[in-house]
């Protein structure tokens, strides 16, 4: 016979998905938010977003070429995502540098340190939108106000995020109700009228993206869910007790980066568990120490912290956490 | 709400490119080698020699112990020789060659088409004759029918199971079989409930075989306790223990038989192989085989003499397409790739898949982002991800800890995996070590 | 041994920190600036060197049961002398130190340092090797003092080279973990082509 | 004397008293006896943890060595005799001399003489593709070229060759742990002793099919013609299933089975080359 046959053993067929289609899959469930994040804050969503995106991706390509001399992947999306994902955590007004220093730290720092795509033990976006929030505490916090699109970028008119407002207020002796009024409406916060994140104002955004990823089986339902679940449920239970001190839960899953959180940087699938049993057990990990931080803690708001440090549990969850494995009990019946 | 296995499974294209073909026969070709391990077990012992002239039906190799199977000529001839031959895996193994004159059946079978629906033997005798007629499970196993038959004392079996699923894609023998020999396997599967001495069978097709489900329901209503049931399409559902949990909701314990939770499960094929066996004498010497693939000009199900090469199906199905980069003896999922076409078709042949080149090379290989696909795919609930690394980098015990012997080796895993490891590769690797260690430790 | 060898061997191929990685609490503790490091670097050759000295000098007359126990008196003692003396002659970078000068004592680069080379070798060779070890100390510390300070709030020995705050998290804690790691990786890059 | 001092003195004093009698029961009753000469033994060993000597590493060697009798059977491959004679010199036993070995690839299956029947594409790794099917070639003997046996290797004492799709062993480096003849999973690689100035002369084929398969899927195969046999003067050559082998023991390296050979399968390492001469002549001889 001329032709020599292929041998391999089996199966002999592929699915359809690649990782490729995944990570882009996430760049799509992205747009909403970000064309959200557009509307609210004008051009200093695009740059913010151009930039973050363009230097992780340059950084990705600079340290494959470089320093690791290992075949190039930047165009598998996982810089994408990680670029778009840091640029959505942070203000629309800061510097450009931090934008830059961010992105090396996500990259550099959080990603090929440790290998690579598939190696790091840590969300490279949260660590990278972390580091800036520790080193720049002052450019992060400065929240531009969302005000329909504008075109300026630094001079953006700035205020406190709902978080704040109600940490500041509770600090000073205010009580829940009177801040309340000051605070967007649960309205405009569905919305996403409201100071933060470019990424994380918008909850009708980001719950569309959600639908789609549950749509194309990109993620299960066990992280979002149990995120918002546990987070709800801590602080329903604090409202209930005193709801003068303590804001609804409402309030809590619509502000600050929860949806964001929960939705697209919990459920990174390097950084999170891989079995069902261990991903609620995570995610209301996140739910609920999300919720102390935010509470008692010194942070108004605490997703991010709360995903890193359940990141750092996930290699003991999935070596201790096993799912039941099929037969494993005799069941007669 | 249609039955299904709970955990795990995929949903391959399905590709059933010949479901709507009828079964033809293959002629019989002029030269046919028999390999005398045809089945899981013990080699069977070469009864003839080189010279003998045989009929169609004779023995010619039988059972050595009791996990092993007879092998019977399916043409008259003359031994040619009994010589080593490259099996599907290309390794040598004893084979009787013989050359084809005639086509002189042995007198015992009977060759009527009639439908004989009566059966007045005993279970044992039930039992002897699966074992005479060298009856093995043709859903791809090859393990020898009568063992299934034979109830280890204290076990008690209630149910027996036929598996009309199919699940395997472009595979259509078992389909064609249920619409054309119906009343057969109706036959067949009374007789089997009779050496089971259970009185309920139930018998489970995907719902992508709408016409056989038809056809088999209305034939069941003449028979007690048969019933068809109906599942969702999803692959590995043909597997014997994804099977059982789809349609009694039993869980077969790892490392434990169908029938320690009162189950059996035989494949339609073979309840059609028992009834021929029983009622017409006729030994398992020739089987439905579906050849197929995108390319070729004539695809179809044949019904293909034991030992006929499989290069006269592709010839009949219209000749080996220019673009051919892949011949699979089996289904896509769980086959075997064949590096020549000379290799016979076997009691084991379900089918045989021709893949045109560009589908043939697998995707290259990227770094694991732990998405858990591989674990919502796998019907075991095992960590294959975990098993493939534990194998690659020798943590064997590990690996049993984590119990990769369960795997059945479906290829879901590796099907589904976004960056195209291959998962399973590793995993067989893994367990065929972790049974050799086991087997070394009963040893000491 | 080649005394020079012995000497220089501190510096990149066993320096303490970067490859024996010895001692890593005092180097992230301190090094949040050049100076603090770099007057840590100082105080604890002087204690390595006088009891490499002092050790190797006793090594024979100390019973091998106790020896451990023996060196930590040893090395105490000059740990109190360095803490006195730093108190009344340097009392900012005292204050700024705080518990790490006394905490020089546990250092495992002096433990080992004595257990591993003074114990066995001769007086000179130990005095050489100590002075070469706290050199190499000193440099690694003064490197990530000085990178940290640099990058940390854009100065150098005090000096305010750039305006405004640096990046913040180089003078906490984790950005010496960042900086300490990547330092390793370079040294380890030149050890090994 | 201030009062200062006396009671620091004192209570110093009373600590340290204290501290050593707690210390002296500690050191009674958690005493572990280990020979200290393992210790001494492990110093000299080479450290690799290679496992060649049959230990799971160098401690357990050192262990094994200080228990036995005698030093038959223990053999550390990677130190060699200067090894084992010195930790002989310690426990005060008599060495074993064992002959140094280096690993030889026993299949010379290049792409020009074997040629390849179909491609395959799994995960690259020759175990599996051994239980999968017999390979790219015909040969389902030879080797598979994934190379599992340089992957195992520690010493970096072999690569792959991409010209002969075959492991090349450097043998300087080789200290004849057996790490790849573990490995390999068609048992190619043996551990043949080391000859003088490192000659080699050994039967590189390893197929037991018949003459006519053999030679079908590979030029150079051995097809057991005898001939090796009748032309070996010192019995050194055996065939056995089909295959030839050259007893290292008997072997004098003549090299008279090499020139016998009709399908080259014997090869010769490190010879000076023959003189054309001789040859010459012996062919003179055969006219």
């Amino acid at each position: 016979m001329g032709n020599q046959l292929n041998i391999s053993p089996s199966p002999h067929i592929h699915g359809k998905e690649t990782t490729e289609k995944l990570m882009y899959g996430v760049v799509l469930a992205l747009m909403p938010a970000f064309f959200a994040s557009v509307y609210f804050f004008g051009t200093g969503a695009i740059i913010v977003t151009a930039t973050a995106v363009v230097s992780c991706m340059t950084f990705e390509y600079l340290i494959q070429r470089y320093i690791l001399r290992k075949p190039i992947s930047v165009t598998d999306g996982s810089a994408l995502v990680t670029g778009l994902l840091l640029a959505l955590n942070l203000p629309s007004n800061i510097p450009v540098l931090m934008i830059v220093i961010g992105s090396l730290v996500a990259i550099g720092v959080a990603k090929m340190t440790f290998g690579g795509l598939g190696n790091n033990p840590f969300n490279p976006a949260l660590v990278g939108r972390v580091f800036m929030l520790i080193s720049f505490p002052v450019q992060m916090t400065t929240w531009p106000v969302a005000s329909g699109f504008k075109t300026g970028y630094t001079d953006a008119v700035t205020g406190a995020t709902p978080l704040a407002i109600i940490k500041e207020g509770l600090k000073n002796g205010e009580s829940l109700s009177q801040l309340m009024e000051k605070i967007p409406t649960t309205f405009s916060m569905i919305i996403g009228n409201m100071g933060g994140s470019i990424g994380e104002v918008s909850a009708l955004a980001l719950l569309i993206g959600l639908i789609y990823l549950l749509y194309k089986k990109i993620i299960t339902w066990h992280i979002p869910v149990s995120v918002i679940g546990s987070l709800g449920a801590f602080t329903a239970v604090m409202w209930i007790i005193n709801p003068d001190s303590y804001a609804s839960p409402v309030f809590h899953i619509l502000a600050g980066g929860v949806l964001l959180g929960a939705i697209f940087m919990a459920t990174d699938y390097v950084t999170s568990p891989m079995n069902p049993k261990a991903m609620i057990i995570y995610g209301c990990g996140i739910g609920i120490l999300t919720a102390i931080i935010r509470i008692w803690g010194a942070y108004p708001e605490g997703v991010s912290f709360a995903i890193l440090i359940m990141n750092a549990f996930v290699p003991l969850m999935n070596t201790y956490i096993k799912p039941k494995r099929f037969g494993e009990e005799v069941k007669h019946g | 709400m249609l039955k299904t296995f709970p955990i795990g499974g995929i949903h391959p294209p399905e590709l059933k490119l010949t479901s709507d073909s009828p079964i033809r026969q293959l002629p019989v070709p002029q030269n046919i080698t028999i390999p005398i391990t045809q089945h899981i077990g013990a080699p069977a012992t070469v009864m003839v020699k080189k010279g003998d002239s045989i009929k169609t039906g004779q023995l010619i190799a039988s059972v050595n112990g009791f996990v092993s199977s007879n092998i019977h000529t399916s043409v008259s001839g003359i031994v040619n020789k009994v010589d080593t031959v490259p099996d599907t895996t290309g390794y040598r193994q004893t084979a009787v060659f013989i050359d084809v004159a005639g086509d002189e059946w042995i007198d015992t079978i009977d060759r009527s088409s009639d439908l004989k629906k009566e059966c007045n033997l005993s279970a044992e005798e039930i039992t002897k004759k699966c074992l005479d007629a060298g009856i093995v499970g043709l859903g791809g196993a090859t393990f020898p029918s009568h063992v299934k038959l034979s109830i280890p004392k204290g076990k008690k079996c209630n149910v027996l199971i036929i598996n009309g699923v199919e699940c395997e894609p472009y595979l259509t023998s078992d389909h064609r079989l249920m619409l054309e020999k119906g009343e057969e396997i109706m036959v067949g599967i009374t007789i089997l409930m009779k050496a089971l001495v259970v009185d309920k069978a139930m018998i489970g097709i995907e719902n992508n075989k709408k016409d056989a489900i038809e056809h088999l329901s209305k034939l069941a209503l003449n028979y007690k306790g048969i019933t068809v049931h109906p599942l969702t399409v999803k692959y590995p559902q043909g597997a014997e223990k994804q099977l059982i949990k789809a349609l009694i909701n039993r869980e077969v314990p790892s490392g434990h038989l169908p029938v320690d939770v009162g189950a059996v499960v035989h494949n339609v094929g073979t309840a059609f192989a028992v009834y021929e066996a029983v009622q017409k004498n006729k030994p398992l010497f020739e089987r439905v085989v579906t050849i197929t693939g995108k390319s070729l000009t004539n695809p179809g199900n044949y019904l293909v003499r034991i030992g006929s090469p499989v290069k006269n199906l592709i010839e009949a199905a219209g000749g080996l397409p220019e673009d051919t980069g892949k011949i699979i003896n089996g289904g896509p999922m769980m086959g075997k790739a064949l590096n020549n076409t000379d290799v016979p078709v076997v009691k084991g042949t379900s089918g045989i898949v021709l893949f045109p080149d560009s589908e043939s090379k697998r995707d290259e290989i990227k770094p694991c982002i732990r998405c858990a696909k591989c674990i919502s795919a796998c019907a075991l609930n095992l960590e294959p991800h975990l098993l493939a690394t534990l194998s690659l980098k020798g943590l064997f015990e590990r690996a049993e800890q984590e119990r990769i012997t369960d795997c059945m080796e479906c290829g879901s895993c590796s099907y589904t995996c976004p960056a195209g490891r291959p998962l399973l590769d590793y995993i067989r690797l893994g367990k065929s070590t972790v049974i050799k260690m086991a087997r070394q430790r009963n040893i000491k | 041994m080649n005394q020079f060898k012995n000497f220089t061997k501190g510096f990149i191929k066993e320096n303490p920190i970067l490859v024996l990685v010895l001692g890593t609490c005092p180097t992230l503790a301190t090094t949040s600036s050049s100076l603090n490091g770099l007057g840590m670097g100082i105080a604890t050759t002087f204690v390595l060197i006088g009891s490499n000295s002092v050790i190797s000098l006793l090594s024979n007359v100390i019973p091998d049961k106790v020896r451990i126990p023996a060196f930590v008196v040893i090395i105490a003692s000059f740990v109190t002398i360095v803490d006195l003396l730093m108190q009344a002659y340097v009392p900012g970078l005292y204050d700024k130190l705080g518990i790490f000068i006394p905490l020089i004592v546990v250092n495992c680069i002096v433990l080992g340092r004595a257990e591993a080379y003074a114990s066995k070798n001769s007086v000179w060779s130990s005095f050489i090797d100590g002075f070469g070890m706290g050199l190499g100390f000193t440099m690694a510390l003064g490197i990530l003092g000085a990178f940290r300070e640099i990058v940390g709030s854009g100065s150098i020995f005090g000096y305010k080279f750039i305006p405004g705050d640096g990046i913040l998290v180089f003078i906490l804690a984790p950005g010496a973990f960042i900086a300490l790691g990547y330092l390793i990786a370079i040294v380890n890059k030149i050890k090994k082509p | 004397m201030s009062p200062t001092v006396i009671i620091t003195i004192i209570s110093l004093s009373l600590l340290a008293i204290v501290s050593a009698v707690i210390l002296y029961f500690v050191a009674q009753k958690f005493k572990i006896f280990e020979d200290p000469r393992i210790d001494q033994v492990q110093e000299i060993l080479p450290a690799a943890n290679c496992g060649g000597c049959g230990f799971a590493g160098c401690r357990n060697f050192a262990e094994a060595l200080v228990a036995a009798e005698t030093f038959d059977g223990l053999n550390c491959p990677v130190g060699g005799s200067a090894v084992m004679q010195s930790a002989a010199g310690i426990l005060g036993k008599a060495a074993v001399a064992v002959d140094p070995t280096v690993a030889v690839l026993l299949c010379n299956g290049t792409p020009d003489y074997r040629p390849r029947t179909s491609v395959y594409d799994g995960a690259a790794d020759c175990r599996i593709q051994h239980s999968l099917y017999i390979g790219e070639t015909d040969c389902s003997y030879g080797c598979l070229g994934n190379g599992d046996c340089v992957k195992a290797c520690q010493f970096d004492a072999m690569y792959m060759d991409p010209v002969t799709q075959l492991p090349v062993i450097i043998d300087d480096k080789c200290v004849a742990c057996g790490a790849c003849v573990k490995a390999c999973p068609r048992k190619l690689i043996e551990l043949r002793k080391k000859a003088k100035k490192d000659r080699k002369l050994y039967v590189a084929c390893s197929n037991c099919d018949k003459g006519g398969p053999a030679r079908r899927a590979c030029k150079v195969a051995c097809i057991a013609c005898s001939k090796c046999v009748k032309a070996c003067e010192f019995g050194a050559i055996v065939i056995e299933n089909n295959l030839a082998y050259i007893n290292a023991a008997k072997c004098t390296f003549c090299r008279k089975c090499v020139t016998e050979c009709p399908t080259n399968s014997i090869l010769e390492f490190n010879f000076p080359p023959r003189k054309p001469k001789v040859e010459a002549t012996a062919e003179a001889i055969n006219n």
